[in-house]
């Protein structure tokens, strides 16, 4: 889907210099605001995040090599980043023993996240092999599976995982190769960026390949790649094993970020939120997974301090997404784009501003009934006020719960029988004149 | 005319649970010749296709390509062996465009394989026998159309694109003109034999006005058996297929 | 020895049974409707909920029928308003509707009852020791559960194989769109068959949760396993959920009770493998370690060398 | 009794039927035929609600397009589907079982009755529909539908692949099931037969019915043959 539209949009540039800076604007944009983030989110536990998203920005990419480029869904593709991470954070105290001994040099730390690619990779051709075999649900039982396996082993065997304490390592005891100090958390976070950018035009690039396209046309048609010559196994083995590889990288990158490894990297948890993470972004398009990557660590990080009840407000969103919006947030801002620009906005714009109001008056109402819920049965006494938004409340008293139901059912009920057929009737009207 | 045999069935029989559907067809397809199946509806054209083309595995019987055994083997390694095929029903990669679609079919045989180190769109080779065939196709102005936005006609032609892009020296058509008025049905008979100058062919058909202006030997399949093989003039003449297959038809 | 073989094979029983009241449930759903309903477990989860909150109010014997179908119209309601909607997208969209759906029913179930575990016990009228072996008593609580699983396959049996909605059930198994040209109402079916399997699976969670623990990790804790006991038994399949809900039942009870490692082997030849060989971890590995790495094995191999299962006609 | 009114239909983005009318009365049997692809067994699911249908199409005087296949089968439409669909698991009485709508409503068809008209179904009643040969599942899968007592049957391709004496049986039953007052709407390849039992035919083409006459009227149009039909 969008190939074709970024295939078309190159045929519209013509000529060849206009091709390279219609296709390279963004990554410049991209690498503008990586290196300024850091200046406006300058707090130590902002900084933390911004490493974090690039992590996951990585992982999730590496995910959709294989959700949304190959039509394979993982239930299990933390093994990949886990184990990576746990090869990488191995490299990493091998490297801590060397220097503290002083008996070695180690490995320099920029390449540690390479290790951990190596071994992703490594992972993914044993696991793969056995996976790859099979497509849709048999492949994403096999990952559960494999997943399962992984996470229980992780604990039977102490030695190489740590049992559950996990692994630690640090990045003061290392040498670098460019004689950088990453003891400094904002040095780690520029290793990160540059790592996540090399991984990033990569994972874009294989798109382009002839792998690349046999892997969507596998995707799509698998028995007609039969019949070009493809081998739809090979296919889809090959793109899991790189995808495994980015994934390892992304573990490699966890590991100096964190200085620590868990079981928790190898397991369900993670892996369910990596594809959580490209599915609300949008697994159709390049830069859906990395949206979404971005959107949950941000709110992992910051809407867990401002509310109890942030994991329900995401998983209510991506049911949301998964029931109405299936092409993701980065599908819907590409479908009203192009929308807009066919025109298709015309006439229809008060409907479409009265039906966001509406939705975001339901939004609102919905967060209030949530948030009373969680005082009134999570705090040891609900009948202390609570601050909702800019007022105080109590919720032991009807008043506050009848307004927020109010407000919910008013925001839904002109959505869904107001606002959704004036807009309709807007866009029959519109579409009728052109 | 070489004699060589590009295609050889012997005893080939495919049964579904108990049903027989192909009771041990004997049929040489010579190279180079252009061989058309006929046969009323259910005769078993379609599934005597998936078993050639290794999309389904035969119960008994063997099929040679240019005398090697390809029974049992699967789609992708047929393909590679030189033969090629097209659906009844249209089967291309929707989402892709005209050109992307015959890009893909060429990939294979230009030694691109899996390559995952190079760009698809930098393989000017490529682009150059994909514009190549669209002209012959005559689909030049539907060159970035989404093929699942193609008209029926175009899609079908782009079906055949595709299956002579692979580089097959067999190519095996199933109804290439079903659904066509003969208006349409007669131009793609004449891509057809635009594009199989150098190849064999094998195709089921319908409509016997192509059958007998386009083929060189017809083979008659009725309820799981040949019952004829020959000249388009000596199964005309055939008393068995006017009994059996044409015979039904209205005089 | 024989003391440890006969309680493991009992409680591995009993372990089994519970695993099969969830997993028949969702092999109808999966085999039906092509539904790999990861929330299955939460409706587990939420039985034993229902059922220690209503005890509170109405006693054991009146929640152990009406949480099941509380929880079962709440699996039509989510049939008929969640899946329904999203089935016209595929499945894939349907499997991830699911997995959102665990995800939220956990946080609610947190957010209702907090984190720590309900003290949700057996009733008085089932404590007490109902027949003693080896010197060791054996609850009655325990043979109430395998009555009550025993009494649900017999049940589930004479539906599926004698009544006129088992006959559609298993004509919508293959065909759904020739049951409904035929005039049954397919999508109603579904609903029903949902709500119905989340009505089991809330009976398992029912005594389950007395069994086990009622703690919002419930559901996660046994998810994978009832997947594992489907995809082993075979779609569809409930003869096959049945026999493999002993299979992992009993091994894993087996495994966790008897003390055991590879290098026990290398012990009745009289070889002692070195604490210091390479893979000595792995040769003196406990099994009570491999106890929780035993069913995703069973589940990966199943999926690569038998996808149809045991009893499964067609494959995943 | 069955009417389309210029109904379109689409699979996926093409569009396959583009405009057909056509009507089928009561004891009459209507042929459908055409060339393969040109979307009769589309219009077949069309009117049974299977393939959502652009268009009117009325079944007794009312509209039916919109509805649930289920809703339609009640209405009285019966429909036999080109690949059989027999369900392969359960026995021939639990398939004719099926075919009833609601439990112990028998209405002109009874056991006894499907047992008289297709004997060879008494004789496998207890067996798996899965192991019945080919001539065997198409005789259960009518029977099947006329259990449901339906008033006008949709037909699609039943002699496909069948043995010519098992064509002949089939022919002769959808001729004795007209005369029981059910409007039958026949798609058929073998042009004989069609022109042998239909009262009327319809030629399709590109997805539109391109002519509609008495089989003497097709058989007296050359040029309709030759453009729409084979040879």
């Amino acid at each position: 889907m969008s190939t074709v539209q970024e295939e078309r949009l190159a045929a519209q540039a013509g000529g060849g210099a206009q091709i390279w800076v219609r296709q390279l604007w963004p990554w410049v944009v991209a690498a503008i605001l990586a290196i300024l983030a850091p200046t406006v989110f300058s707090s130590g536990h902002d900084i933390h995040m911004l490493s974090s998203m690039g992590i996951m920005v990585v992982f999730a990419l590496s995910y959709n090599m294989l959700l949304g480029n190959t039509g394979l869904l993982s239930f299990g593709h933390a093994v990949y980043f886990g184990l990576g991470a746990y090869i990488a954070m191995h490299a990493l105290r091998y490297t801590n023993d060397a220097v503290l001994d002083g008996t070695g040099y180690g490995i320099p730390i920029e390449l540690i996240p390479l290790i951990g690619g190596i071994a992703g990779l490594g992972f993914g051709i044993i696991f793969g092999a056995v996976s790859t075999r099979r497509a849709g649900v048999v492949f994403a039982m096999i990952s559960l599976g494999i997943v399962g396996l992984v996470e229980a082993s992780s604990l039977a065997f102490t030695g190489f995982f740590g049992g559950e304490a996990g692994l630690f390592g640090d990045r003061e005891d290392v040498n670098s190769l460019f004689g950088i100090e990453y003891s400094r958390s904002i040095s780690v976070y520029y290793l990160v960026v540059a790592w996540a950018f090399i991984a990033a035009v990569a994972m874009f690039v294989l798109r382009k390949t002839p792998l690349g396209w046999m892997a969507n046309a596998v995707r799509d048609n698998p028995e007609r790649a039969q019949f070009v010559g493809y081998n739809t196994q090979m296919v889809r083995f090959l793109q899991f094993c790189l995808s495994a590889f980015f994934a390892g990288i992304a573990g490699g990158l966890f590991v100096l970020v964190e200085e620590i490894v868990t079981d928790e990297a190898v397991g369900f948890l993670l892996s369910g939120e990596v594809l959580l993470a490209a599915y609300i972004g949008g697994i159709g398009f390049f830069l859906g997974p990395v949206i979404g990557a971005i959107l949950v660590v941000y709110l992992e990080s910051n809407l867990s301090a401002i509310s109890d009840a942030w994991l329900l407000y995401f998983g209510v969103l991506f049911i949301g997404v998964v029931m109405f919006a299936p092409m993701g947030l980065v599908g819907i801002a590409f479908q009203q784009w192009m929308n807009f620009r066919s025109g298709g906005w015309r006439g229809t714009l008060l409907a479409r501003g009265y039906c966001t109001a509406a939705a975001l008056v339901a939004l609102l109402g919905f967060i209030c009934i949530v948030e009373m819920s969680y005082h009134y049965l999570r705090s040891w006494n609900p009948s202390q006020p609570m601050t909702l938004f800019i007022t105080d409340v109590n919720v032991t008293t009807a008043t506050p719960w009848l307004i927020s139901i109010a407000i919910f059912a008013a925001g839904l009920g002109a959505l869904l029988f107001h606002a959704k057929p004036m807009l309709r009737r807007a866009a029959d009207t519109a579409g009728g004149q052109q | 005319m070489s004699t060589q045999n590009a295609l050889s069935l012997s005893g080939v029989t495919k049964n579904f649970g108990k049903a027989e559907i192909i009771r041990g067809v004997d049929l040489d397809i010579r190279e180079n010749e252009r061989h058309v199946i006929i046969g009323p509806n259910g005769a078993g054209k379609s599934t005597l296709f998936n078993l050639i083309s290794g999309r389904m595995d035969v119960t008994a019987g063997e099929i040679k390509l240019f005398g090697n055994s390809i029974s049992g083997m699967s789609p992708h390694k047929v393909n590679r062996m030189g033969l090629s095929r097209s659906f009844q029903v249209t089967n291309l990669f929707p989402n892709m465009t005209t050109l992307q679609n015959l890009k893909c079919a060429l990939l294979w045989d230009m030694k691109h394989r899996y390559a995952f180190w190079k760009l698809v769109n930098r393989q000017h080779a490529v682009t150059e026998k994909a514009e190549q065939l669209m002209e012959q196709l005559n689909l030049v102005h539907r060159r970035d159309v989404p093929a699942g936005l193609l008209t029926y006609a175009e899609q079908r032609a782009l079906e055949i694109g595709t299956t002579i892009g692979s580089g097959a020296k067999v190519l095996l058509l199933d109804e290439p003109t079903a659904g066509m008025s003969r208006t349409e049905a007669d131009e793609v008979v004449e891509l057809i034999r635009q594009v199989t100058r150098d190849c064999t062919l094998v195709m089921v058909e319908h409509d016997l006005g192509v059958v007998f202006n386009l083929a060189d030997r017809i083979s008659v399949l009725v309820y799981g058996e040949v019952i004829a093989c020959d000249t388009p003039e000596a199964v005309r003449a055939n008393a068995a297929v006017q009994e059996a297959y044409l015979g039904t038809e209205v005089h | 020895m024989l003391e440890t073989i006969v309680f493991s094979l009992l409680n591995g029983l009993l372990y089994g049974m519970l695993l099969f009241m969830l997993s028949s449930g969702l092999t109808l759903i999966f085999g039906m409707m092509g539904v790999l309903n990861f929330a299955h477990a939460s409706f587990y989860m939420l039985g034993a909920y229902f059922a220690y909150t209503m005890g509170l109010y109405t006693g054991f014997w009146v929640a152990l029928f009406l949480a099941p179908i509380l929880v079962g119209a709440l699996g039509a309601l989510v049939e008929r308003w969640g899946l329904r909607h999203v089935h016209q997208h595929g499945h894939v969209p349907e499997l991830l509707f699911t997995f959102g759906l665990a995800y939220v029913i956990e946080e609610l179930v947190r957010l209702f009852y907090g984190t720590i575990p309900m003290d949700y016990r057996m009733p008085d009228s089932l404590n007490f020791p109902l027949f003693s072996l080896f010197g060791t008593n054996y609850p009655a609580f325990r043979v109430f559960v395998l009555v009550i699983a025993v009494l649900m396959f017999i049940g589930l049996f004479i539906l599926l194989k004698k009544t006129r909605a088992g006959l559609i059930i298993q004509g919508s198994l293959s065909r759904p769109d020739m049951v409904s040209a035929l005039g049954h109402n397919v999508p109603q079916v579904f609903m029903w068959v949902f709500a119905f399997g989340t009505a089991l699976a809330a009976l398992g969670g029912v005594v389950g949760g007395i069994h086990f623990v009622t703690e919002p990790g419930m559901a996660f804790m046994m998810g994978p396993i009832v997947f594992v006991v489907v995809v082993l038994g075979g779609l569809g399949s409930i003869p096959g959920a049945l026999i493999a809900s002993m299979i992992i039942g009993i091994l894993q009870t087996f495994v966790l009770s008897v003390d055991f490692s590879i290098a026990h082997i290398g012990l009745w030849f009289g070889y002692a493998v070195p604490p210091d060989h390479f893979f000595a971890t792995l040769f003196y590995l406990d099994s009570t370690r491999i106890a929780p790495v035993l069913p995703f094995l069973i589940l990966v191999l199943t999926l690569i060398f038998r996808p149809r299962g045991i009893m499964g006609k067609r494959e995943a | 009794m069955l009417a389309t009114n210029d109904v379109h239909a689409y699979y996926g983005k093409s569009h396959v039927l583009r405009g057909v009318t056509m009507n089928v009365q009561a004891g009459e049997i209507v042929s459908l035929v055409g060339r393969n692809g040109v979307g009769r067994s589309t219009l077949c699911k069309s009117v049974m609600g299977l393939v959502a249908p652009v268009g009117e199409v009325r079944f007794k005087d009312r509209p039916i397009n919109g509805k649930q296949p289920h809703q339609i089968a009640h209405l009285g439409l019966g429909y036999v589907p080109e690949d059989r669909a027999i369900f392969p698991g359960l026995t021939v009485i639990e398939n004719l079982e099926l075919g009833v709508k609601k439990r112990g409503k028998f209405g002109r068809w009874t056991f006894e009755e499907i047992y008289k008209w297709f004997p060879r179904l008494r004789e496998r009643a207890t067996f798996p529909g899965e192991v019945l040969s080919g001539g065997e599942q198409q005789m259960l899968t009518m029977a099947r539908t006329l259990m449901g007592d339906p008033q006008c049957i949709i037909v699609d391709e039943p002699t496909e692949g069948l043995a010519p004496k098992i064509v002949q049986e089939i022919a002769d039953l959808l001729q004795q099931i007209a005369k029981e007052g059910i409007a039958v709407l026949l798609v058929e390849q073998k042009l004989s037969i069609a022109m042998k039992i239909s009262n009327r035919v319809y030629v399709m083409g590109e997805g539109k019915v391109v002519f509609d006459g008495t089989p003497q009227e097709l058989q007296d149009n050359p040029e309709v043959r030759k453009e729409w039909l084979e040879v």
